[in-house]
């Protein structure tokens, strides 16, 4: 079993976690933080495939990774936002609590 | 530098952070403890990093992620704290996503293993990864996505402030038999 | 020549070399953190008398007199006391959290010590290619440990001061980080050791070229300053601690040790940031004149702390605390505008390069100008010149 | 300007800070157990009773008339009268407390005791450094341990001392005149006013 094995089925572990906590989580914070995980797991498959895999540009790893980071962080500020709005209105993050749109 | 076992103490140590952390993260049924310990599993993944060799990345990942989205989060639970039970209620049925996730693993772990081997065999050596290359790479060749990316902050920026605004018309629904916590609005702050 | 200069480094070198050779990596860094637990921590203490003797004097009083000669040996009476006094955790607090907070606020600063640099040769851990990054990603986890302190508490004033303590912490760093960026941009590197040798350049055949010197360095090093007492919760910033409001914010459930941690870990905090303000707008260890340069260069890192310490502390002396709604304002409608209008400023200051020297300031004091007197007109119409009647 | 007074509250501290070392009016703190502030003469902290002369028993001025038991507010006196008598400073046989006791844990230093005294017998003590380990005893003060020479309260409360000092010397030599003259003149049954009237 090879490093890249190895890095790959820890992003896939990690990534599956996440899964299963936004699957199965009810707030909408937790939702939020499984989200953070599967994103986190690719930006280590990226530097995976960027470290052991083949090179056709030496920096396209660290450079998607670098773009995740941001979208995520912008995710994350605006993803915050919505929940303390929602929390504001509804006075609640359990996310089956809000469905006022549910004929 | 001299040719690292495949799966070194060191591996396993920050792999088992990685993971410890991503489990108890999503599985903890104290909020605050969860956010803390996604700060703990995005540690290790910097930590991870690091190994490979991408030192910018790992600080740029703590700098991120632990200073700025995991605060968040647990600011966020904070500021959302009070209104609902003090631990969330069981899924309905959480077996059904985990199940799915597991068998997500499967199939990832199976494909992983059983890849062509041409596909990765041949690591040529990485080049160091200096930080300077990457900026050149970002500030060259990568300048549109560069400036979108800014936009797309600077827009989350103020989308974010706008959206946490308190809404001039609406008062909030009175709320049960909780005092009202979390009507102050925090700037929000995409780092 | 150079002995005063290099005598720690040398030093060093002689113990290490006694060493056989496959352990001398970590001698050295055994050396290297022992400097740096034994120096600091020292620091901190005789700063905590100093600044307890010079808010005295400022409130024309004598301050701790006491203990050793002219009460200069108070630390060592606080550290006994803190030393011995009991260790209480309250029943309702998470305890794991609580016993993980101190640690989480103590252990950052001292790795960002490690980076810099504190003489010519000496710096602990020097990165090459990340060092600048390195200091202010460990800056950003005392954030958590702070967080982690007051929430764990489980006390109403300690939740308060880490709620404040976040909100200011991530606010300021925006300033912190775009003031550090501009001088980053003029260097083109994130090594510390690199910006401080970009600093060492000679104007005018005697004065070295600091980049406090520069209109963009000037700015940028009051921005930095501004923002960095923050970072360190100090007067006038200090409300997540605010005894006046919330006891002692974050803090107010710890006892004993793990307070004097919490204490310790501010120091160094304070320490780590005006640390690197000086390496990275006051020339590091470099002189001001190069007349000067006999004085070893540690001298000249240390001398520079104890002056902005000395700053610190009659800033502490005299200004009021603000308000949360007065610190989130200057924050984010002052500080950082500024600092975006210093990048642009430090950007125009590399693209002048050729133009004479009293044109190139030019842009920079137009670009600074203009938004300080529109700030300032705004100030005035939100707070018109006050009228006072007194009882007649 | 803005940020003009910041500057302003800066020159403000920084010459108070020079001030302190420069300027001994600024810094009025005395370091207590080695320098201590003159003590003011009407201070008073708790009462102690006076003396004439050498022998505190002897010379007591107290009467053990328990007028101040009665008066005071707190209640902190306790004043056995004695069985026998003794003369006082005139020759004159009075009572003398057998017991005078304080308890300073309880006197709250009114000095009401002192006002309603016929014979100037208790005065207020400055003496203020009586922590002590026993809450009880310790704070009891005994009837030796209260007596004080005159020459104590006349250092303590000098024109308070040389007033009363006078006025007990015209006593004295009223006294003495009265006896010569009761010496040379028939013996008269003429009882004597109380000294203190």
């Amino acid at each position: 079993m090879s490093a890249a094995t190895l890095h790959l089925l820890l992003a896939a572990a990690m990534f599956c976690i996440g899964l299963a906590g936004a699957l199965c989580r009810r707030n909408a914070i937790l939702v939020l933080i499984g989200i953070e995980l599967m994103l986190n797991a690719a930006n280590l498959n990226f530097l995976t495939f960027w470290k052991y895999g083949p090179q056709p540009q030496p920096l396209d790893g660290p450079v998607f990774v670098l773009f995740s980071v941001a979208i995520a962080a912008a995710e994350a500020a605006v993803g915050l936002a919505l929940i303390i709005a929602i929390h504001r209105r509804y006075r609640t993050t359990q996310l089956e609590e809000i469905s006022r749109l549910r004929g | 530098m001299p040719p690292e076992p495949v799966l070194s103490l060191a591996f396993a140590i920050v792999a088992g952070l990685v993971l410890g952390g991503s489990v108890a993260a999503v599985s903890c049924r104290n909020r605050v403890h969860a956010g803390l310990f996604l700060a703990v599993a995005l540690v290790g993944l910097a930590l991870v990093f690091l190994r490979m060799g991408a030192e910018f990345l790992g600080f740029i990942q703590i700098l991120v992620y632990v200073g700025a989205v995991a605060v968040l989060i647990v600011f966020a639970i904070l500021l959302t704290r009070g209104s609902d039970s003090a631990h969330e209620r069981r899924s309905n049925a959480p077996g059904i996503g985990i199940g799915l996730a597991v068998l997500l693993w499967g199939v990832l772990a199976w494909g992983i293993l059983h890849r062509s081997p041409g596909a990765i065999a041949t690591p040529s050596p990485p080049p160091s990864m200096a930080v300077r290359d990457l900026g050149e790479r970002l500030l060259r060749e990568e300048l549109l996505p560069l400036q979108t990316v800014g936009l797309l902050l600077t827009a989350a920026l103020i989308g974010a402030a706008l959206i946490a605004l308190p809404e001039p018309g609406i008062s909030p629904r009175p709320s049960g038999s909780h005092g009202s916590a979390g009507t102050e609005t925090p700037p929000s702050s995409p780092t | 020549m150079d002995a005063p200069d290099q005598i720690f480094v040398l030093l060093k070198h002689a113990v290490v070399s006694w060493f056989p050779t496959p352990v001398q990596p970590w001698i050295s860094a055994v050396l290297s953190i022992g400097a740096i637990l034994a120096v600091y921590p020292m620091i901190f203490a005789l700063t905590t008398v100093i600044e307890r003797k010079a808010l005295g004097r400022i409130q024309n009083r004598p301050g701790p007199n006491r203990v050793g000669p002219a009460g200069f040996l108070q630390f060592a009476a606080d550290g006994i006391k803190s030393l011995t006094k009991e260790d209480i955790v309250p029943r309702a607090a998470d305890s794991v959290v609580h016993f993980l907070a101190p640690l989480v606020v103590v252990v950052p600063p001292l790795l960002a010590l490690a980076v810099l640099p504190v003489g010519r040769n000496m710096v602990a851990l020097d990165l090459p290619e990340t060092g600048l990054l390195f200091f202010l990603m460990v800056g950003t986890a005392v954030e958590l440990g702070v967080f982690m302190a007051g929430w764990s508490s489980h006390n109403k004033y300690s939740l308060l001061g880490a709620m404040r303590a976040i909100a200011q912490l991530l606010s300021y760093e925006l300033p912190l980080l775009l003031s550090t960026v501009s001088v980053v941009m003029l260097t083109g590197s994130l090594s510390l050791n690199a910006i401080i040798g970009h600093q060492s350049e000679v104007h005018a055949g005697v004065l070295l070229g600091w980049n406090v010197f520069t209109p963009w360095g000037a700015a940028g090093a009051v921005l930095f300053f501004i923002a960095a007492l923050a970072e360190a919760n100090r007067s006038p910033f200090d409300l997540p601690e605010a005894e006046s409001e919330i006891v002692a914010g974050y803090f107010t459930e710890y006892s004993g040790f793990k307070f004097a941690l919490f204490f310790l870990g501010e120091y160094l905090g304070l320490f780590a940031v005006s640390g690197l303000g000086i390496t990275l707008f006051l020339g590091g260890w470099l002189p001001p004149l190069t007349v000067l340069s006999w004085v070893p260069s540690w001298l000249w890192f240390f001398g520079k702390l104890a002056v902005l310490m000395g700053i610190f502390i009659w800033l502490r002396g005299t200004l009021p605390r603000l308000r949360m709604d007065q610190l989130m304002r200057f924050a984010w409608q002052f500080l950082l505008p500024m600092s975006l209008i210093n990048l642009l400023v430090a950007a125009l200051w590399q693209y002048s390069t050729p133009w004479p020297h009293l044109l190139r300031w030019l842009p920079a004091a137009i670009l600074f100008g203009i938004p300080y007197l529109l700030y300032h007109r705004a100030f005035l119409r939100q707070h018109p010149p006050r009228t006072y009647r007194y009882a007649s | 300007m803005l940020g003009g007074g910041i500057l302003h509250g800066l020159a403000v501290t920084a010459k108070n800070f020079v001030g302190s070392f420069t300027d001994p009016e600024r810094l009025v703190t005395l370091g207590y157990p080695e320098e201590r502030a003159p003590a003011k003469e009407n201070a008073r902290q708790f009462p102690f009773l006076v003396f004439d002369g050498a022998d505190p028993q002897a010379g007591l001025r107290c009467v053990a008339c328990q007028i101040c038991e009665k008066e005071c507010p707190p209640q902190c006196i306790l004043i056995v009268k004695s069985k026998t008598k003794k003369p006082d400073h005139l020759g004159k046989p009075q009572f003398f407390p057998a017991t005078f006791d304080i308890d300073l844990s309880v006197c709250m230093s009114c000095q009401i005791c002192v006002e309603v005294c016929p014979f100037d017998a208790i005065k207020m003590d400055q003496e203020f450094e009586l922590a002590t380990n026993d809450r009880f005893e310790g704070l009891l003060r005994h009837r030796d341990q209260l007596a004080r020479p005159n020459a104590h309260f006349q250092k303590l409360h000098p024109t308070d001392a040389a007033a009363i000092d006078a006025r007990r010397a015209e006593e004295l030599a009223k006294a003495a005149a009265a006896a010569t003259a009761a010496a040379a003149a028939p013996r008269k049954p003429a009882p004597e006013s109380p000294p203190a009237a």
